[in-house]
């Protein structure tokens, strides 16, 4: 790719090939002299910007990198010619010495990338086995537990299955007028005397509505059975106790409403 | 890393290396057999290591040699599947085996009936799914059983005579208990939650 | 059963398995080494095999002994990158590279780069270009990356915090290195290379 006779007097090279600035002054480099920390740096400059002149001559548009190396070495090529007091020399003398410094190590890395080629090489010199075998072996059969999801679980369970059931108000167990005609009847006969109508309500029932009910049932009993003639009932004031007694003979008739 | 083998396309070609300087040619052909087996990421079939052979070296008798010299060693020659590999030595395998535990978690639904079955025992089945208010699956309840963590705990005396379930010391262990004691109480599970169907459930 | 670990269960443990009958301790120990490093898809650790020997036996000297056995043999032991493994001997390359499709070779620019990162590391893609004097392509990085060759080393703590390349294990495996160390020296590169004085001849 690199058609190129690096010669002081005729220069036929083509930049095509070359990666850069760099690449190009690496390649004038090594055609001046074998040890690159030996080269003539005024010598390079004047062979790259040659170049690059025969280049501009075929081609006007070249890439900024190249102008741009070419104009720094031309102004270090005036410094280190021309200068115009000693202290610049110094400096331009140090800025060659760092494009030479470059240059060596662009060709050190050639080098290494020379004898890394040269390396046996995994899949091309050398190979490594084609089917290695695995002796890992995953054992599922432990389990992994937890306390908190076995709890979650269970409230999880309870709550869902709270969701499920339909809502049903709690179901009454009413004291029916039968329950206390009934009750009402065994009872009043171990009597002797007015008792209170209260007195007739099964102990059992505690919760206030059902309460409220079984006494009705059992006042709407006593007045049943009062009807008929069993019993006789009385109060003595408005919202006072209702009293009731067995009926006995033909003694006072007056009933309580 | 490689790609699959380029079989067919050089099936017909023949390639041989020469032995080194001093270097018999069944010494040759043993290394070249060593070196192919081991290399390919598929067993080498006899016809394939035969191409590689001058004309007149039979494969077979390449690879009984090799057979022989990797006898009894830790790495041995095996003929498998249509070919030759190279195979840890059976006795070895075992000793180079690494177990990497991997344990599983029980699925949702095994975990509420086991915390149930933790919390109701000795309950029947039906008692479960009604607690659950869903239908347990056999096999959720196998896995339970497979685990160790439930046994049955007799039978209930209603019709059909229904297994009883309760928890085994080996539950206790899986969760880091001493005893059942050491579960929560339900109303602290449940702090702060009137929902009726609860309290029935319960 | 056990109670979940899911950790691998033999990292810290000694395994050990008794020779066979008649069997030496160190040809047992031999031929486990040989089936460990056979099996394993890299290179294998000095510790790695240590684990697996009985106390009185060094892994070194087991191994010392193993690369004799295999010394000229068409697979080789080879210390690389990381530990040890057994390579084809580059001799018979030419019949395997018709076995084996070997990857493609890396490009100029891809060698360059991974070499400036060989001897630079850490260091960021500006300054491999800077050493190149030309710029670094996306799919250069990319292959040498894909390759596993280099790998990020943290971040340069200048302004835009670029990212440090550095080589693998796996580039000195590429390369049959050891370590790094294997490389060439900076100064051997060049053959003949001097005091970089510049000699400044008008």
């Amino acid at each position: 790719m690199k058609a190129q006779t690096v010669n002081d007097t005729a220069l036929h090279l083509s930049l095509e090939g070359f990666e850069g600035p760099l690449d190009l002054l690496l390649d004038l480099a090594r055609a001046q002299k074998v040890d690159i920390a030996k080269i003539s740096i005024l010598a390079l400059v004047d062979q790259y910007l040659s170049v690059i002149e025969g280049a501009r001559r075929v081609r006007l548009e070249l890439a900024a990198d190249w102008l741009v190396m070419a104009a720094w070495l031309a102004w270090l090529k005036s410094r280190l010619l021309l200068p115009e007091d000693p202290q610049q020399e110094e400096d331009a003398e140090a800025l060659a010495g760092q494009l030479a410094e470059r240059l060596a190590e662009l060709e050190r890395m050639r080098a290494a990338v020379q004898w890394l080629s040269r390396q046996p090489q995994l899949g091309h010199e050398v190979f490594e086995r084609g089917r290695p075998e695995s002796f890992t072996v995953t054992d599922r059969s432990g389990l992994a537990t937890e306390l908190p999801p076995l709890l979650r679980g269970y409230v999880d369970a309870l709550r869902r299955a709270a969701a499920k059931r339909p809502y049903r108000p709690k179901q009454r167990k009413l004291w029916t007028v039968q329950d206390a005609l009934e009750r009402l009847a065994r009872l009043i006969g171990g009597l002797p005397d007015w008792g209170d109508l209260r007195q007739f309500m099964p102990e059992q029932v505690l919760d206030p509505v059902e309460r409220r009910a079984a006494l009705a049932s059992t006042l709407v009993a006593g007045l049943e059975m009062a009807k008929g003639g069993g019993v006789e009932l009385r109060q003595e004031a408005a919202f006072g106790p209702i009293l009731l007694r067995q009926k006995t003979g033909k003694e006072s008739r007056h009933a309580a409403a | 890393m490689q790609p699959p083998e380029p079989q067919d396309t050089q099936d017909d070609i023949r390639v041989e290396t020469a032995p080194r300087p001093g270097e018999a040619p069944v010494e040759h052909a043993l290394r070249l057999a060593e070196a192919l087996i081991f290399a390919a990421d598929r067993p080498v079939p006899l016809e394939r290591l035969q191409q590689f052979l001058p004309a007149g070296l039979r494969a077979e008798a390449v690879l009984t040699l090799l057979k022989a010299r990797y006898a009894g060693r830790g790495v041995e020659l095996a003929e498998v599947g249509g070919g030759y590999a190279f195979r840890t030595a059976p006795d070895l395998a075992p000793v180079l085996t690494k177990v990497v535990d991997a344990p599983r978690r029980l699925p949702r639904a095994a975990m509420e009936a086991l915390a149930i079955v933790a919390y109701h025992q000795p309950v029947t089945r039906t008692e479960i799914e009604e607690i659950r208010g869903a239908s347990l699956s056999q096999a959720t309840l196998e896995a339970l059983l497979e685990h160790g963590l439930i046994a049955p705990r007799g039978r209930k005396e209603v019709p059909g005579r229904p297994v009883l379930w309760g928890t085994t010391p080996r539950f206790l262990d899986q969760f880091g208990l001493r005893a059942l004691t050491d579960l929560p109480r339900r109303e602290e599970l449940l702090a702060g939650e009137s929902t009726p169907g609860l309290v029935q459930a319960a």
